[in-house]
């Protein structure tokens, strides 16, 4: 056995053992912890995997983002969780989908172990349609060119979970800004930190985007980490959540939907199909989008971290 | 790989197949950007051009007799997407096409925003109705596996918030248990994908199809994506999120949840099994897909027999009839394939509108009466007889009285079950209507006594003759004439499945 | 010179990985949060210093060095406000758990 | 074993243990978090999947890392969505609980707040 393979092996079981404490686990905040923890020895496994795009996705989106979302939300019930116990299931019921879930784990492990050591693969495809984009990186070119219906339209998926978000605001409140009301003076520390790192980030952010085009990055990690930075600016109190109203708010969440739709539909009459690109401009077109796409982004993960309005409008 | 070049070929005019999905996702996007004070005019502007999309690709598979394939972004599949309509997405397109833009009239009252101050609740109305639009176009065009995911979450993003409109407690619990529901369906239809992807190199439906072998790896995806996508139909055992879900949203929103978005999953799992799956010998999952059907037909009808609400009935009522719908599944091998798969989309097709007909009315009886406790409706049908001359006749659907859409489509899967000599889902059947009859009865019978009930409002009566309208369509089903079930056979394979 | 210099990795690395270990067991063992906080700091400073330090010499260009160094100095900077607010978290509690 | 085939098994083990806390937890931050790890177990095999399509000079097909790009922003927003929902059942009951039967009395500003 090679290093490397202990090594694999190793991270395997970390990942696993993590994964297993956040299920198990007695409160909720510790496993919430836990499951942050585990998104980041995931990224691992993603390099290991030779998935560098996925990689830098899972960091930020899935362990990133979404560990804010979930610690916060953590937090603000604490107290709550112990009353939700008494509806727990009977042991023998917990056996029951204990077996069930081992059986669908079980058979699920058989066919991967089955699936053939050289399996089916478009890269050869993708590749040989690579020039036709101009882009270098062909993961990339399947998100915003072949496969770039599926990329729009999770855009749009985007775009009405904010609306199912904002939808739980009470009545008074819709249009108003989510979050509690800004304290009199920033925290001190976060603010420090938020000075130094945001402008750092925002560079780091854009540059992942623009190397996207042909390295591992893009759009949705350049797009993520320039969420992070608004998020920390917010977390440190040095400026407020916008209001839900704002009109250039709503116009920045649906930018990126917005100039992709338009783009597809001229397609049709420029390039002779919907989501088409003229030969030649595809590469510049899809900068375009990219760009769109990086804004709305920046801006739809925080206001899903942020929730639903809570304050009243002002006008 | 062998690929069959004529089954992903584009067919000329085919960019009218993207429109369906974009106009309603123009409509989602305008609607959140300036729809303050226009949302319920974009969305009454957009949903008749929709329609007369739909009708027009609906003409189109008609004259050409097969199904009209579109290639996005000029890359065909398998690296590419494409859309595909057949005869049987053609129907469901043209069906949501007629339902949503009836709800939406009926929710003009509710959720008016015209002239006004932008309000929470007509926002997310509007937007989030083109949103399930979108969803279910994409859903009954996608003819790729992972864009139809895509779908399927859209679907879920547009439809959970709806449940939740009006913010009560308990509709915001069913909210949520509703998309923890759809989240496992959509987890578990995903790994589906994975397999499939990692045994075949693609996910286009029409490439899948020759290539599908009965191996493990295609059986554990067709019992994951299978399993996951009844969770989001809600069949028996997986249906503990519908009834409250249904019976909490504000009437039109019930209508198109009931009617039309529960649709959405369940033709995903007929592409599945009728598409993707055609070579499998699928009699035995069928059979248990049908054995999940029976149950849920005994099972909802009983509980609806037991509700005291008028709308939580109604919801269960429901979950009684998507049980019908699962039995096709092991009647579709053998000379009566045909029929049989004929009467499921009929049963589709007829509760829909049935459905989205008796929510209406359950909506306007509530408004009018102030309540929908079953014991308290004395007399109120005559007082608002149109109302429910609506929800009885969407009723007649639902037992499979003639002439009723739901008679031809009970008629049809009988035949084919005592054809091919499985009587126990004739039984069953049978057993379901005389269960309907019985829980109408308990709500037209007090409604049609003497007394004389007091209206907190005056009934409408443009809203009544929405209701009315929708119920009627249930019922003139029955007089489809036989080029219709020809029409519904385009684009099946038809050797596939009636030569097994 | 590639050997002085792959000797030096080793070492520095091998130095970090012990720092990291040492502020690991810290973690486990000390009695209170700002006792065991103590001891995370030290082994991201010195810690992860000494690895970026090792890994300087492998890196094979000006701008992979200079995105290690950034990398530690971002660390730096984030375990730093970590560290501030847990201590703060801590007192206002009252006593340390 | 490759290291493809190690991450393909803890893929499958996390869509187990996913599973079991989905259906077990009856805490719904706790079910949230198990549909996240249940995600990242389907989002593995997928790995596995583009892993072993290497070809033609690619260490990975693109294509199946296209979808797990899409499907982890997906969960994001799913997430967030149940999150929202689990917050305002909290605020207006004082309880994170799927079982109408165990809430106390909703507060009365909560009731009105609708």
């Amino acid at each position: 056995m090679s290093v490397l393979q202990a090594l694999d092996i190793g991270l395997a079981l970390l990942a696993f053992a993590v994964a297993a404490w956040t299920i198990f686990a007695r409160g909720a905040f510790a496993a919430t912890v836990g499951y942050v923890v585990y998104g980041l020895l995931l990224s691992l496994v993603w390099i290991r995997l030779f998935a560098v795009d996925v990689a830098l996705t899972e960091a930020a989106i899935g362990s990133g983002v979404t560990g804010i979302l979930l610690i916060s939300a953590a937090a603000r019930l604490r107290g709550g969780e112990t009353a939700g116990d008494e509806k727990s299931l009977s042991g023998a019921a917990r056996l029951f989908t204990a077996v069930l879930c081992a059986l669908v784990a079980l058979a699920l492990a058989g066919v991967v172990l089955l699936l053939p050591d050289q399996g089916p693969s478009l890269a050869p495809q993708s590749m040989q349609h690579l020039p036709e984009t101009g882009l270098g990186n062909p993961v990339t070119a399947v998100l915003i060119a072949y496969r770039s219906f599926d990329t729009m339209l999770e855009k749009v998926v985007l775009v009405l979970a904010v609306v199912g978000v904002w939808s739980l605001a009470a009545d008074r409140y819709w249009g108003g800004a989510p979050g509690e009301a800004r304290a009199e003076r920033p925290e001190p520390t976060l603010a420090f930190l938020a000075q130094v790192l945001a402008p750092l980030g925002i560079l780091v952010g854009v540059h992942i985007f623009w190397v996207g085009a042909d390295e591992p990055g893009g759009a949705f990690q350049g797009g993520a980490i320039l969420a992070a930075m608004w998020m920390i600016v917010m977390m440190a109190r040095l400026t407020e959540a916008p209001q839900t109203n704002a009109f250039w708010l709503r116009l920045t969440l649906v930018a990126g939907p917005v100039v992709f739709l338009t783009a597809g539909v001229a397609g049709a009459i420029f390039a002779g199909g919907f989501f088409a690109y003229p030969p030649g401009f595809a590469k510049s077109i899809i900068l375009f989008i990219e760009t769109f796409m990086v804004l709305s982004i920046a801006v739809t993960l925080p206001m899903l971290v942020a929730g639903p309005p809570r304050r009243e409008p002002r006008q | 790989m062998t690929v069959d070049s004529s089954a992903i070929a584009a067919t000329a005019g085919g960019g009218l197949l993207a429109l369906p999905i974009l106009l309603p996702v123009v409509g989602v996007l305008l609607s959140f950007l300036i729809g303050g004070r226009r949302a319920e005019w974009i969305a009454l502007v957009l949903m008749p051009v929709e329609l007369g999309i739909a009708v027009a690709i609906a003409c189109r598979v008609w004259r050409s007799g097969e199904p009209l394939v579109y290639t996005l972004a000029g890359y065909a599949p398998p690296l590419g997407i494409a859309l595909r309509v057949d005869g049987f997405s053609a129907v469901m397109l043209v069906t949501a096409g007629l339902i949503a833009p009836a709800a939406a009239l009926f929710a003009r009252a509710n959720f008016a925003t015209l002239g006004i101050e932008e309000k929470r609740a007509p926002l997310v109305f509007w937007t989030l109705l083109q949103g399930i639009q979108a969803a279910l176009s994409l859903i009954f065009l996608g003819g790729d596996l992972f864009n139809l995911y895509v779908g399927l979450e859209l679907l879920t993003f547009a439809a959970v918030p709806l449940v939740c409109l009006d913010g009560r407690p308990e509709t915001v619990a069913a909210a949520l248990r509703y998309l923890l529901f759809a989240l496992f369906g959509s987890v578990f239809y995903l790994l589906g994908v994975a397999l499939f992807y990692g045994a075949y190199g693609t996910l286009d439906i029409a490439l899948l199809a020759p290539l599908v072998r009965p191996e493990p790896a295609v059986w554990l995806a067709a019992g994951l994506m299978t399993a996951g996508l009844l969770a989001k139909t809600a069949l028996f055992p997986l249906h503990l999120w519908l009834p409250p879900a249904h019976a909490n949203a504000p009437a039109a929103a019930s209508a198109v949840l009931s009617g039309l978005v529960v649709k959405g999953s369940f033709f995903l799992v007929v592409r599945l099994w009728f598409d993707v799956l055609a070579t499998l010998p699928g009699v035995v999952p069928g059979t248990i897909l049908a054995a999940l059907g029976s149950a849920a037909i005994l099972f909802g009808s009983v509980l609806a027999l037991r509700q005291a609400r008028l709308k939580l009935l109604i919801a269960y009522s429901t979950v009684a009839q998507i049980g019908y719908l699962f039995l096709m599944f092991p009647l579709a091998f053998g000379p009566w394939a045909a029929e049989a798969f004929s009467g499921g989309i009929m049963q589709a097709l007829s509760h829909a509108f049935a459905k989205a007909a008796m929510f209406l009315s359950a909506g306007l009886i509530a408004e009018s009466l102030g309540h929908d406790r079953i014991a308290d409706l004395g007399g109120a049908a005559r007082a608002m007889p149109v109302t429910f001359l609506a929800l009885g006749l969407g009723g007649l659907s639902l037992m499979g009285l003639p002439p009723s859409g739901g008679f031809a489509a009970k008629w049809l899967l009988m035949k084919a079950s005592i054809e091919s000599g499985q009587w126990l889902w004739a039984v069953v059947m049978a057993g379901g209507g005389l269960l309907a009859g019985g829980y109408l009865y308990r709500v037209l019978a007090p409604a049609l006594s003497g007394e004389s009930p007091h209206l907190k409002k005056t009934r409408a009566r443009s809203r009544e003759s929405i209701a009315l309208a929708l119920a009627l369509v249930a019922l003139l089903l029955a007089f489809a004439p036989p080029s219709f079930f020809a029409f519904l056979q385009i684009g099946r394979p038809a050797a596939g499945l009636a030569l097994q | 010179m590639s050997l002085i210099s792959d000797l030096f990795s080793i070492a520095a690395i091998g130095a970090g990985v012990f720092f990291f270990l040492a502020g690991t067991v810290g973690l486990l063992r000390f009695p209170d949060a700002l006792s065991r906080l103590h001891a995370l700091t030290k082994a991201d400073n010195l810690g992860l210093g000494l690895v970026v330090l090792g890994l300087l010499p492998l890196s094979d260009s000006l701008l992979a060095a200079l995105k290690l160094v950034a990398i530690w100095a971002l660390v730096q900077l984030a375990g730093a406000t970590a560290a501030q607010l847990v201590g703060r978290a801590v007192r206002r509690k009252g006593s340390a758990a | 074993m490759t290291s493809a085939t190690l991450a393909g098994l803890v893929g499958a083990a996390l869509v187990g243990l996913g599973l079991y806390g989905l259906v077990a937890n009856p805490q719904p931050l706790r079910k949230i978090l198990a549909f996240n790890l249940m995600g990242s177990g389907v989002f593995l095999v997928f790995g596995i999947v583009a892993r072993k399509g290497a070809a033609v000079g690619l260490q990975a097909d693109p294509v199946p890392q296209a979808m797990v790009i899409t499907g982890i922003v997906v969960a994001f927003a799913a997430s967030a969505l149940a999150v929202a929902l689990v917050l305002r059942l909290f605020e207006d009951t004082g309880q994170v609980t799927l079982n109408p039967e165990a809430w106390t009395k909703p507060p009365e500003d909560g009731a009105e707040a609708g």
